[in-house]
């Protein structure tokens, strides 16, 4: 299942055995290139990943919850609220730069109570992540009376979405450095390297002298971190906060990680992975509208499409689940 | 360790939810009207069975994400099937819609070696597909009064025939993994599926026949939604999947596999459907409710953890 | 103005139908009937004008229609149509639309900012009032107990026909004593049923959509009681209930979303010929009753058969 | 009832686990298989019992040739294992686990008979002489617990061919005897059976022939009666082992740890321990005796109800294990499945895991750095695995094992509590083992061995601790120690009760 194989002696093997667990992928998108001529260019896919900024961010985060055997239910209701508090602060005259500040700390400060409560209460995080979800939906929905709140500060919506920094939009550079910075933490740090031990095996990694509290505890925080991100990237796009704004996201950004491989019960997960798994969605959504397929039809091909993808991908990489 | 310590176990959440039950009649007279409390019955009768059903399979070690939408496209069918006047061969029908989506979900899994959770996100997406399809959208109508009278309407011992299929499903079920082989060696699959393949236990029958009963379950919800209100609609059972989910791990399931039990989870259910029923009973407005049965539903898990003590999740 | 002013003439539709357009059409879900009817009554005048349309829905996804609004934008569509999940959250999107001279009409409010061609509504606000007032006068007696079935939505829309309700049942001197909402038709009914239940006065039941209206008549039938129901969205459901000759629901406000889904491209016409549109336009609703049911499906649906003649 | 294996392959990625290797087992013999960690047994052993198919070669079963799909195929065919990992569900009862598969069922097989089952469950620990309440949930059981379940059950299914691999990995002497005449009662009912151990003493115990395999290739079979020790030995690690003997006199060495009174619950009652540096000090006792409770407390992972400790003098109370290990104390698991290893994890990081933060500068590691350190590791205890990159779980018993112990010789602690250090490892690797250990203590490190294995208590040890009942009934110099001597104290009556 999770068992790393030797690498192979041949360069080509070993170039294959690395390409071959993106199929999946990249069948999707020869599959959208071939059947609608509007889907490969630049452009389009320079907009895909950009507008994919806050999956993608939510993803990282749900690799390191999901590795650790938890799970955040709450993301998706948590990006509305912040961006919605985000809005009326602004709103009520906070310069864009402290409102950023805050909402990233607030942010971090509802992920950390995911783990307190998790860790301390001993409960599943489905329980705990549900709950705040409930909470952080019913709160932006009071605080907003139902309305979303239009943001108007225009340094700030250009600053996060259209501004390019290198030629290359701010989201996909905030992208990048949040994907570079998870990989160096899971790879190359002692807390990161620790995790996949915790998730595989609690009570071995606590025998190893591990502080599996801990590490839930800061790894929920690194969640709120990164959908604070997501929120205010996301309040950028949008131009506004609204309740209820991405009812999608949080199972888009589970099955992201899910697909790129991961066991839903933790120990075995990929940041790398996961980012193809959120492009493979991303795509999917980018390429629908431009097929003009039959509105209901679309459920079906969508559904297909994972599937052929997965297998694909499974298949490729001789993994068995 | 030994039964008697996890019954004491099973109090916890007993207390609970009591507690629970108890502020509701203290606050509010209508609630604690008998009339009200035995309609909770049948209104927890769909999100009941399905988690019922959710229950097998997340001890079996896996997850059911298309529920919502099965039930919804079993219950499209067998209203279309009404509509043209199928009559009892509707039954039969709905019935197979189900069992066919989860027969598709044991496939994939055991055959394909998906794993669940992308095997079912992927019917999810057909039964939606194929729901919307055949519906165009509409709402469907249907006149069959022996059809809503037998699944929901009818009236039998003083409660609806809804809250009947729930009892009658959850005996079962019970009965099924508490009483027989079929249950020890689900459990015995969530506990190590390796070992339990190890002992020789015929693990691949056994999802296939997990999923498909929770398909075939699925069929009957349907037919209970679309008899209670009297039309089918694609969205009918949308999010169910979510619900019986909760419903589950509130009982004390253990996501992952081998620790629940069917009791425990009609205990959630039952949390749930008294809190929905309070609540609007009291007139809480939506969006409160929901910072309201947040921090309940928390609230009631943390008591029940504490007093089953240490270690108790297997 | 109104949905006529934007009617094509024969020159006009021809001119369009040979440009070969495409133009995109989104709506925030697809499984309501509301939606259906606008797509279905845009399709079928695609077809007579002779241009592509591409629909997508978002599942009530704002971020998902922003995605695929640009989208569209992107593959440089001749104009974009759209019901909006938020419009407060779409406006980001309809400035790209501007600066790639896209026109964009839209539904349900005006985006919170870039340039529409022109704002669409149903008379959201009127249409709750006019049925709620019908109710009012069934029930007659004073003060009485209304409770109200809606949907927990940040739409404007949702907002305008609660206070519809709210104005009309106060000009009856009648009081709101419950207000309960839900996204599903079964837990609607519940709410109707317990709403029921718990208030032995209750003179009346406003639904606020479609799906609460079907719940409301449900549950009042099951409840066995006499309880006046009036109910915003007129749909198959209920014109069956007018149909039956006996039901409880006094009146229902029905939106044209089929003339709305024809206007829509008309609109969109216009602007390509480089027409000015006015900026808001009202598509009065209809108030089905017992009495009228059967003319105002013709208006409602036209082109299809009524459900009660198959 | 005849059984012939000819010419079986297997490979798994990166290694060839069997190459042409051969084996036949008769009606009525017990049949040692033998080998290094690493040699094939385990997998042929799989292959017979359905886990997955040969690459190449037959199975006969009585002449006809035979494949089984699953492993409910081999059973059919009365082909019964217990396998090395333990198969054990830890979240269901002795009972549940005993009868799997094959509940009594009333109305037909309508409904499970839970008072026959308890009855029957009962009746078989019984009828081992088990002393154990089938009504226990499996997780509490210590591992030498757990495996006589596992062996009850396999036993309990009248087998044809019933297959023992590495039985008595965790076993103490009582057990073992227990064991013995288990098997010779099967044998005379005329089971075949495979026997599958590192403890020379048993082969020559019990059984009636030996097949001897080598990296997966056959090396001989012969009669037990004609071959002796040494000569078996060669035959498997291909050279002479030294099998020396210690006993220093510690008494004259500094106290590195001293405990006083130590108790938890009912497993340890008030133990009273002094261990010096550079002293080997083996832990006897009967399976269930407290010893591994009592490593627990010391190791910090539990916390004593009541008694004290001082390490090098300073008051000892571990909060938690990290306060034990940044202490320098150390503890290996005898649950190796459970709480030793991260099974699906790479070896690297497995040997890695504790020592993580002394590799890393300010909080982080290069992967290389990791990569090196293991495989001087792996080096040093000669692990066999195709790299250090592979998942522990594709490893042989034996050499999970010595991946186990590197882990923790890698964070070189000054005091190390080895929970049955040598469970499944190989004559030679052992003897290596036992080298590091003298190593160690020459270094001065104190060592606290807990092991069933009394042979190698004596050969380890220089002092041995036997544990009876939570308590130190007695503790003897390795060198007046015997094998007799220490079970008169391990079976010695609780006074307290
Ligand atoms: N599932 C697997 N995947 C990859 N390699 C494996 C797997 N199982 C066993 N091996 C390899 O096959 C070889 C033989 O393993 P096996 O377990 O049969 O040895 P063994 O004789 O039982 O050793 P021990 O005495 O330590 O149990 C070893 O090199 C081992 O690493
Ligand atoms: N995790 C546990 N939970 C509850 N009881 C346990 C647990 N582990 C061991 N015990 C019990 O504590 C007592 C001592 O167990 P322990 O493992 O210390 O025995 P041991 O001497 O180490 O024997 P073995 O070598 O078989 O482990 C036994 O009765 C055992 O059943
Ligand atoms: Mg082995
Ligand atoms: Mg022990």
């Amino acid at each position: 299942m999770s068992a790393a194989q030797p690498s192979p002696r041949f360069p080509i093997a070993r170039l294959l055995r690395d390409i071959l667990p993106y199929a999946g992928l990249i069948a999707v998108l020869l599959f959208f290139s071939l059947s609608s001529d509007f889907f490969f260019n630049l452009r389009n896919f320079e907009r895909l990943v950009t507008d994919s900024a806050t999956l993608m961010l939510v993803a990282f985060g749900m690799t390191l919850v999901i590795l650790l055997g938890e799970i955040d239910l709450s993301v998706g209701a948590v990006v509305s609220l912040l961006a919605v508090i985000l809005a009326q602060i602004m709103g009520a005259g906070l310069p864009w730069p402290l409102a950023v500040l805050v909402i990233l700390l607030l942010g971090t400060a509802i992920g950390m109570a995911n783990g307190i409560i998790t860790v301390l209460g001993d409960i599943p995080s489905f329980i705990v992540t549900l709950g705040m979800m409930a909470i952080a939906t019913g709160l932006s929905f009071v605080f907003t009376g139902a309305i979303s709140v239009a943001i108007l500060s225009e340094p700030f919506l250009v600053l996060f979405y259209d501004a390019r920094f290198l030629g290359l939009p701010v989201p996909l550079w905030i992208t990048a450095v949040a994907f570079a910075v998870a990989i160096f933490y899971l790879t190359r740090t002692v807390a990161g390297r620790q995790l996949y031990a915790v998730g595989a095996n609690p009570a071995a990694a606590r025998l190893s002298g591990v502080p599996v509290r801990r590490r839930k505890i800061t790894v929920f925080a690194i969640m709120g971190f990164l959908v604070a991100a997501a929120a205010i990237l996301s309040a950028a796009r949008l131009g506004s906060g609204a309740p209820a704004s991405v009812p999608a996201l949080t199972l888009d950004a589970i099955a992201a990680v899910i697909i790129g491989g991961a066991s839903l019960f933790g120990g075995r997960a990929s940041l790398v992975r996961t980012l193809m798994g959120a492009a493979l969605i991303a795509a999917l959504n980018n390429g629908m509208v431009l097929m003009n397929i039959n509105i209901d039809a679309q459920y079906i091909v969508k559904g297909v499409i994972i599937l052929v993808a997965v297998v694909l991908e499974r298949l490729a990489s001789g993994a068995r689940p | 360790m030994t039964l008697r310590r996890a019954n004491l176990a099973d109090y916890g959440l007993v207390l609970a939810v009591i507690l629970v039950i108890g502020a509701l009649m203290l606050i509010s007279p209508a609630f604690r009207d008998p009339s009200n409390l035995i309609g909770i019955g049948r209104q927890v009768a769909i999100l009941g069975i399905a988690a019922a059903a959710m229950t097998f399979v997340i001890l079996a070690g896996e997850i059911d994400l298309s529920v919502g939408a099965v039930a919804s496209a079993a219950a499209v069918v067998t209203a279309l099937a009404l509509a043209a006047g199928y009559g009892a061969w509707a039954i039969p029908i709905g019935l197979l819609v189900g069992a066919g989506f989860g027969l598709l979900n044991g496939l994939l899994v055991v055959y394909i070696a998906v794993p669940s959770f992308i095997a079912t996100l992927v019917s999810f997406f057909i039964a939606q597909g194929v729901a919307l399809t055949l519906t165009g959208g509409q709402t469907i109508l249907f006149d069959a009064d022996w059809f809503r009278a037998l699944f929901a309407t009818g009236d039998f011992l003083g409660s609806r025939a809804a809250f009947w299929w729930l009892v009658a499903v959850a005996l079962v079920l019970w009965w099924l993994l508490a009483r027989t082989r079929f249950g020890s060696n689900t459990y015995a699959l969530g506990g190590d599926a390796e070992s339990a393949a190890m002992l020789g236990l015929p693990v691949g029958r056994l999802r296939i026949a997990i999923f498909t009963m929770t398909g075939a379950l699925m069929g009957i919800v349907g037919m209970i939604l679309i008899a209670r209100i009297g039309n089918a609609r694609a969205d009918g059972a949308i999010g169910l999947e979510f619900d019986a989910i909760a419903a589950a791990v509130i009982g004390g399931t253990r996501l992952g596999g081998g620790y629940g039990s069917m009791p425990r989870t009609m205990l959630g259910v039952l949390l749930i459907g008294v809190l929905n029923n309070g609540l609007a009973i009291m007139n809480v407005d939506f969006n409160t409710q929901q910072v309201i049965k947040g921090a309940l539903v928390v609230g009631v898990v943390l008591i029940d953890r504490w007093v089953r003590g240490k270690g108790a999740m297997g | 103005g109104t949905a006529e002013a934007l009617e094509l003439t024969p020159e006009q539709a021809s001119d369009i139908g040979s440009r070969g357009l495409t133009f995109g059409f989104l709506t925030n879900n697809q499984s309501d009937d509301f939606s259906r009817t606008l797509v279905a009554g845009a399709e079928a005048y695609a077809e007579e004008l002779g241009v592509e349309l591409l629909v997508s829905n978002a599942d009530f996804d704002a971020n998902t229609q922003l995605s695929q609004f640009d989208a569209l934008v992107q593959r440089g569509v001749d104009g974009i149509f759209l019901t909006a999940v938020d419009a407060g959250s779409i406006g980001q999107a309809v400035r790209r639309a501007n600066q790639a001279d896209i026109p964009v009409f839209i539904v349900g409010g005006a985006p919170a900012r870039g340039e529409v061609i022109s704002v669409m509504n149903a008379a959201s606000y009127q249409g709750s009032y006019d049925a709620t007032a019908a109710m009012m006068e069934a029930i007659g007696a004073p003060n009485a107990q209304v409770a109200i079935l809606g949907i927990p939505f940040a739409l404007q829309t949702i907002r305008d026909r609660e206070k519809g309700v709210l104005d009309a049942v106060g000009a009856a001197g009648g009081q709101i004593i419950s207000l309960q909402s839900d996204f599903s038709q079964d837990r609607l009914l519940e709410l109707a049923t317990n709403v029921i239940q718990a208030n032995p006065d209750l003179a009346g039941i406003v639904a606020t959509w479609s799906l609460a209206v079907n719940a409301a008549t449900e549950a009042v039938e099951q409840s066995g009681r006499d309880i006046p129901i009036a109910g915003y969205d007129s749909e198959v459901p209920g014109y069956m209930q007018f149909h039956s000759g006996d039901t409880n629901i006094v009146a229902l406000s029905g939106q044209q979303a089929a003339l709305q889904g024809r206007a829509a491209l008309q609109g969109l016409s216009q602007a390509t010929l480089g027409a000015e549109l006015c900026e808001e336009i009202i598509t009065p609703n209809l108030l089905v009753t017992a009495d009228n049911y059967q003319e105002m499906w013709e208006v409602q649906y036209p082109g299809t058969t009524p459900p009660w003649e198959n | 009832m005849r059984l012939d294996l000819t010419h079986i392959t297997k490979r798994f990625p990166g290694v060839l686990a069997l190459d042409g290797a051969r084996f036949d087992l008769r009606a009525g013999e017990v049949h040692a298989l033998m080998g290094e960690n690493g040699a094939g047994k385990s997998t042929l052993m799989k292959i017979v019992s359905g886990l997955f198919p040969p690459d190449a070669g037959e199975i006969r079963l009585d002449g006809s040739v035979v494949r089984f799909a699953t492993p409910a195929e081999a059973k059919a065919a009365g082909i019964h294992t217990v396998f090395q990992e333990l198969t054990i569900l830890p979240n269901r009862t002795i009972v549940e686990n005993l009868l799997i598969g094959r509940e009594p069922t009333r109305a037909g097989g309508l409904w499970l008979d839970k008072a026959a089952m308890r009855g029957e469950a009962q009746a078989i620990l019984d009828r081992l002489g088990i002393a154990l309440d089938a009504g226990r949930l499996a997780a509490t059981l210590s591992s030498g617990q757990r495996q006589m379940v596992e062996i009850a059950r396999a036993c309990a299914q009248n087998p044809r061919v019933l297959i023992l691999d590495e039985p008595t990995s965790s076993l103490g002497r009582a057990e073992e005897e227990l064991l013995f005449d288990l098997v010779r009662r099967l044998r005379e009912d005329g089971v075949a059976i495979v026997y599958i151990t590192h403890r020379m003493s048993e082969v020559f115990a019990l059984s009636d022939r030996i097949t001897v395999l080598r990296d997966g290739r056959f090396v001989m079979a012969a009669e037990t009666a004609e071959v002796d020790r040494p000569a078996l030995i060669r035959a498997m690690v291909g050279r002479e082992v030294a099998e020396d003997r210690h006993g220093l006199d510690p008494d004259t060495l500094p106290v590195a740890l001293e405990a006083r009174g130590l108790s938890r619950g009912r497993a340890v009652r008030g133990a009273d321990l002094t261990l010096h540096t550079g002293e080997v000090l083996g832990i006897a006792g009967l399976m269930g005796a407290g010893r591994t409770e009592l490593a627990r407390l010391i190791a910090g992972i539990d916390r004593p109800d009541a008694g004290e400790m001082r390490l090098f003098g300073e008051p000892y109370a571990p909060g938690d294990i990290r306060q034990a290990l940044a202490r320098g104390v150390a503890y290996v698991s005898e649950d190796r499945k459970g709480l030793g290893l991260v099974l699906p994890l790479s070896v690297a990081d497995n040997i890695a895991l504790p020592s993580l933060d002394t590799l890393a500068t300010k909080g982080i590691v290069p992967p290389r750095r990791i990569v090196a350190f293991a495989r001087d590791w792996m080096d040093r205890l000669g692990v066999k695995a195709a790299s250090g990159s592979v998942a522990v779980e594709t490893l042989s018993g034996g050499n999970q094992q010595k991946v186990a112990l590197a882990k923790w010789l890698a964070i070189r602690p000054r005091v190390i509590l080895l929970d049955e250090p040598t469970r499944g490892v190989d004559v030679g690797a052992k003897a290596e083992i036992y080298a590091l250990i003298r190593q160690l203590t020459e270094d001065g490190t104190a060592i606290l061995a807990i092991s069933s294995e009394l042979p190698e208590l004596l050969q380890i040890s220089d002092r041995i601790a036997v544990i009876a009942h939570g308590k130190v009934a007695g503790v003897v110099s390795a060198a007046d120690a015997t094998e007799e001597r220490l079970l008169d104290l391990a079976f010695s009556e609780d006074q307290a009760a």
